[in-house]
């Protein structure tokens, strides 16, 4: 057991290093790198875009893609170690990853050669920023329930619905949505996958005001758009499975950012400051258990990390531990910055910008909702990991249209 | 044996949820939070009008004379209802004045409460965490005049009498009645915005000892507090029950994977759970409301008993709301955030949870003719 | 709100009182009333028995029972009443429950004239002692599940299989028996009910020991065991009917007795005793919290058995809230052991006959499985509570003999 | 980044294993557990020949040479195996020796370690709860002989050897070694009588200090028990782990309602929820064995965290391995209780959850440059 890289590994970091030196800064202490981006301006955009450019022109954008498609063709454990040392940088927000770490591999996989060759340089440099429409307001932990509609139209096709929880789509020059093109097909067997683009008339986009008072997505609403058959991805009625794999990369991310924000180093602070039922908080043993058991699962998600990237560093596949992160990490949060607005007493009900403790636990309850809510992920140990078995299903075979509770 | 509502206060009951009902639907909690409005001053005088505000206050006051039975269950109603008002917490003050304020101060501050015009807070945190008697520094001097500053204190922007707890010139812990029109008042920016808090600085505000002053401060202000949080207690189980009906509602309606999500076994048993919780509560509230009533020495582990399972059966009641609401229950558009925000502002008006449990056991330590507490400080037992 | 008798009330306790003085003596301060009995003392049975013809001589036996069998047809009140006061007393254990509680109602509802002419009167008088076989090794949650076999013998049946979980069998005259008359049916279809001598022939009664090493309950096997068709209840094949009226007494038992046992005041006064991180475990306020929340669930229970004797002293049905004793008292019981046991530190691996957390500890997983698991208590109130449909059924309609994982 | 065992450490734990699937099925667990052996005397034997007694003490002293990770992991599959033989403890008091001893006393019991002739046991409470420095009165007087009584000590049936916390003449905590032989054994009626411990009296038993005397007492004690804990976390993982398997496999195999109840939706999820705090406890176990590899400064914390999280790890699998076994899990013939008796056996042995949480602050406190403790003892932070 050690935590030093490999020579390979401490070359190509060193490498990393050099390329970031040239081109910007080590974050000072403190300054935290940032979070992923949700906001709306144009020129946080461009210079993302900026960066990108410049890391795709020296063969830093797309590490684990193909060098075909303008990737380096390494493997996770490199990419793993450039974010490493890019989030020690100064960097511009990075807008990219939906587009690069689960789109392009679906067009990889699914997409024509045409759709490859027009789309995924253009993709890797940033000159093209993606998007992804798969939920819908009464489809997200069911994705395959969805109800936005696609009718043929001579050679194109007509899109009609909502999509929801959508990241980016005014920035974004491209998206791909999934449709259900036969109703009358079971639920999973009539949809369809499609490349759209962002500008076409009949799409409106609407920010979603969350409950914690931010906007970081949209619901999208497209009324007769028109998409050529060109840009579908995949067979007809064979979306599903387009659709799969592009869920499935957003599954594999590998956490190497680890837990950031109100955590137990911030509640031990606060916990010295503020007064308990006797003396100070942090001299009180219901609070000091608690953050004890807070450190025990944020420490052992950063442990659980160390694991999986051993796996990835020796060329294997990363253990099943992996699936923890998520379903582990997102209560953890609530229940970090809850203790955090407990503690403060009575002034705990003002926003207090000085621990964060209350927007922290205003924006807590989407982690637990977002990406899969705890339930799915619950599901997905469950029956992937455990091998338990999947429970009775009544809305497998059924005709899509036929089934109770469907919007359409 | 007899362990419910009388059938004239169930009826008082059903005339209070009706009138909520019509004056009161969640868009009215939403309008405030969403303006810059204390509190919905329409409502407020609608309360006054049904003789809500002097449920308890006597009649010779101005008062409707009722007792504490009819005070919790209009609570519960408001709590139901997600009232955009400050009733507890006034409450609160006005039950201060009645049970230790001398009989001059009942007459000249208790007809204002009744009739809406007296809105009451309680001032008494000075920074982060548990209100203990070493943290409070405020001064009430020989002038009469208090030097300091408060914060968070509930519904502390719509108030405008405090009852603060200060210290006088000779280092004695003292409750005090201070008209906040003298004080700098600092609205928050609340997590509840429906109900927002506010910070006061003293500085030269004229306020009056709260009755004779011979009684130890801290007692006065625990006795207070216990009598408060059993009337809280049902609000926070009418904002519970509210949010599990609701959710309930949304998960018999809410379709995934063919079937309603309420009919999914992980989600059925949360629920079950749920529910003992509330039923929980509930048998402690009712417990807590039979010992206000009849105000015995049973009162004070009543009362613990009751804040902390409402407290803990309301947060979770709301953790599960947006939970199970799934991703539209993260919006502002529906009405999951308004119960989240306002579960947790309930528990920590009267002092967080932890504050609660500490003070439960001492009292279960006494009840069993035993002292648990380990303390020096004599008046904490009180 | 008061905690008083009505004047109706106050005489029947007074004349309870008046009775229970006349033949017996109050509990010295400290004593406790006897549990239930699980022993298998012979001299206990029979002076069970002596005091339960007593009371039945005056009229103090089956309060709620119809006259014609021997009961005096008053409320539940009434017996609420009459069970508190005889707890106050030093009185033999009760060994009648099961029978008189729950087997009773079912022959008067569901027996013939002779068999409830032949039983009723000295089940009610003790003279004989009833037993409930239901249960079986596979067969717990889903009784309906079960494999013992009935087959017709001429006039008679012929018994055979095994029954679990029972109580009583080696001092009880009769026993209540479902079991399988039609494996080709649906599988609560197929189920008969009978009554069975005890004594016959091919019946083996052998002791379950339990983990915490008691032994309260048997296994019961039936080999060729012969029961008259007069021994029936209810038609053939509609057992599940009759099983249900009995397992529906069993849930509808009301807590007049409330918690006993290993509780909070035995944790207040060992943590007053024990030491814990710094100075004695009760100034630990991670304990302070967790007695707290004992205290909390414990007080509520006792007070939903208020609100539920409240409902019947006016003569209404109770609310639903009486569904929650069993779900929130058991696991309760065990945690609440649980941290008896880890207070005491090192020392608390010893068997500690001052405090008992130990065995409380040992014996509280029996109570979160007898008589309906948590799981199946959270479904009855999932369902029959809060009205949450049930999961789809994959084994109502097919043959009991064609379903997996049945043993027969 | 290589943040695992090596080939050559896995290895000897598929030997280990391969080794207790054969000598040390349930069976012989259940075994020790009907008798009134202390411990299977035949296994420790065995473990002895295997070099595992022996693991880190050096091949100068009669042992085997290895490393901690090889220590671990032994601990490990002894914990799958229910293993009914003082490992951890025993290791405990060796490894005191080995760091805190002198060299005399190394070459003097360690080879007797290492042969399985020496077992140890940690002789530390007086009475019910946390061991405290001010709670020491056992005395270990000038003529070198112990007087006093301690209680509970963890696998005290077997042992022959004390690890013994005392308070010197001059009232000075001080660690020392007595031969059980001369002191009055009372074997406990243990809750898991397949790894008993013990009570003992002192009265002029005659003990040693533990190396030379200068270092205090309880620093010593609070480093041995992190070392300890490190070791019997990995056979607390072992345990949960194998209760967890066999738990996984009864849910696939017990059909109610005509399916597996492994495919309850309810069950499934306590499961996941189970499989997550398994990984957290073993990803901090890895850690924890990293840091006990290389004594670094995070050891103390790392020790901490690994503790709580196997312990709780252990507790939880345990208690829903009876549950879901249902009615049958309940009973003395099915293995479930072997599993509850143990995991809460070794969840006291080396002091509470409660300890270890608090500690856990302590250290979390100074590795973020803070004091947490508001202690006043010196010792503590050690």
């Amino acid at each position: 057991m050690d935590f030093n890289d490999s020579p390979a590994e401490a070359g190509f970091r060193a490498e990393a290093r050099a390329f970031l030196e040239r081109h910007t800064e080590l974050l000072a202490p403190g300054e935290t790198p940032p979070g992923p981006f949700i906001g709306e301006d144009p020129e946080a955009v461009r210079r993302s875009q900026a960066w990108q450019a410049l890391k795709f022109d020296n063969g830093w954008a797309c590490l684990t893609w193909p060098t075909g498609f303008g990737g380096r063709g390494l493997g996770p454990m490199e990419q793993v170690i450039w974010t490493q040392e890019e989030l020690r940088y100064r960097t511009p927000v990075n807008i990219f990853s939906i587009g690069i770490g689960m789109l392009g591999p679906t067009l990889m996989k699914h997409g024509t050669h045409g759709q490859k060759t027009r789309h995924l340089r253009k993709m890797a440099r940033g000159d093209e920023v993606w998007c992804q429409l798969f939920s819908e307001p009464g489809a997200g932990s069911d994705v395959a329930g969805l109800t936005t509609r696609a009718r043929r139209d001579g050679a194109d096709w007509l899109l009609e619905g909502q999509k929801t929880w959508n990241t980016g789509a005014h920035f974004c020059k491209w998206g791909v949505i999934i449709v259900r093109t036969d109703p009358a097909a079971p639920k999973h067997k009539g949809l369809t996958c499609f490349i759209v683009d962002m500008h076409s008339p009949g799409i409106e986009i609407r920010p979603i005001r969350q409950m914690d008072g931010g906007s970081g997505f949209n619901d999208v609403f497209f009324s007769g758009v028109r998409v050529s058959d060109e840009n579908r991805v995949g067979a007809v009625d064979d979306g599903w499975r387009v659709a799969i794999t592009t869920l499935m990369n957003e599954r594999a991310a590998i956490g190497a950012r680890g837990m950031t924000g109100f955590g137990p180093a911030d509640l031990v602070r606060l916990a010295r400051e503020a007064h308990g039922p006797r003396g100070k908080a942090i001299e009180d043993s219901a609070v000091r258990a608690r953050i004890a058991d807070f450190h025990v699962r944020s420490a052992g998600l950063r442990y659980t990390t160390y694991r999986t990237l051993t796996a990835l560093s020796r060329g294997e596949t990363p253990g099943p531990e992996n699936s923890i992160h998520k379903l582990v990490g997102a209560p953890l949060r609530q229940q970090m910055a809850a203790l955090g607005v407990e503690l403060q007493g009575q002034a705990g009900a003002a926003m207090d910008p000085g621990y964060g403790a209350q927007a922290a636990w205003l924006a807590a309850p989407g982690m637990r909702l977002a990406g899969g809510t705890d339930e799915i992920m619950r599901n997905i140990i469950a029956e992937r990991v455990l091998g338990l078995p999947a429970e009775p299903r009544t809305d497998k075979d059924l005709p899509f249209a036929a089934m109770r509770g469907n919007r359409s | 044996m007899n362990f419910d509502f009388s059938e004239e206060q169930k009826l008082l009951r059903t005339i209070a949820r009706d009138y909520l009902e019509d004056r009161a639907p969640l868009g009215l909690a939403r309008s405030v939070l969403e303006s810059q409005a204390p509190m919905s001053g329409e409502l407020w005088e609608g309360a006054a009008e049904m003789g809500w505000l002097g449920a308890v206050i006597p009649e010779s006051c101005g008062g409707a004379g009722f007792g504490h039975a009819e005070l919790v269950l209009i609570a519960e109603e408001l709590g139901r209802a997600l009232a955009p008002i400050p009733f507890v917490t006034s409450a609160a003050v006005a039950e201060a004045i009645l049970v230790a304020g001398t009989d001059e101060q009942r007459r000249r501050y208790l007809p204002g409460f009744a009739a809406g015009e007296r809105i009451g807070t309680l001032a008494l945190a000075e920074a982060r965490g548990v209100v203990r008697p070493e943290s409070v520094r405020t001064r009430h001097r020989g002038d009469g005049t208090l030097a300091g500053t408060k914060v968070g204190a509930p519904d502390g922007a719509a108030a405008n009498l405090a009852l603060v707890v200060a210290r006088d010139d000779s280092g004695r812990l003292v409750l005090v009645l201070a008209e906040l029109e003298e004080a700098v008042r600092t609205v928050d920016e609340s997590i509840d915005p429906s109900r927002p808090s506010a910070g006061f600085t003293f500085d030269g505000t004229p306020a009056e000892p709260l009755g004779n002053g011979e009684e130890d401060g801290w007692r006065v202000l625990r006795r207070v507090l216990d009598r408060a949080a059993v009337v809280q207690a049902f609000e926070q189980l009418g904002t519970a029950q509210r949010a599990f009906d609701l959710t309930r509602e949304q998960i018999l309606d809410r379709h995934a994977f063919g079937r309603p999500i309420g009919s999914f076994q992980a989600i059925k048993h949360r629920m079950s759970d749920l529910y003992a919780a509330l039923e929980i509560a509930r048998s402690n509230c009712y417990f807590a409301a039979w010992a206000l009533a009849n105000d015995g020495p049973g009162l004070a582990l009543a009362a613990c008993t009751a804040r902390v399972a409402a407290t803990e059966a309301c947060n979770e009641a709301s953790v599960e709301m947006v939970q199970l609401f799934g991703g539209a229950g993260f919006t502002w558009e529906l009405d999951c955030h308004l119960f989240y925000r306002r579960a947790q502002n309930l528990a920590l008006a009267l002092g967080p949870p932890g504050e609660w449990r500490d003070r439960l056991v001492d009292r279960l330590a006494v009840d069993h003719g035993l002292d648990a507490s380990g303390r020096t400080e004599p008046a904490a037992a009180g």
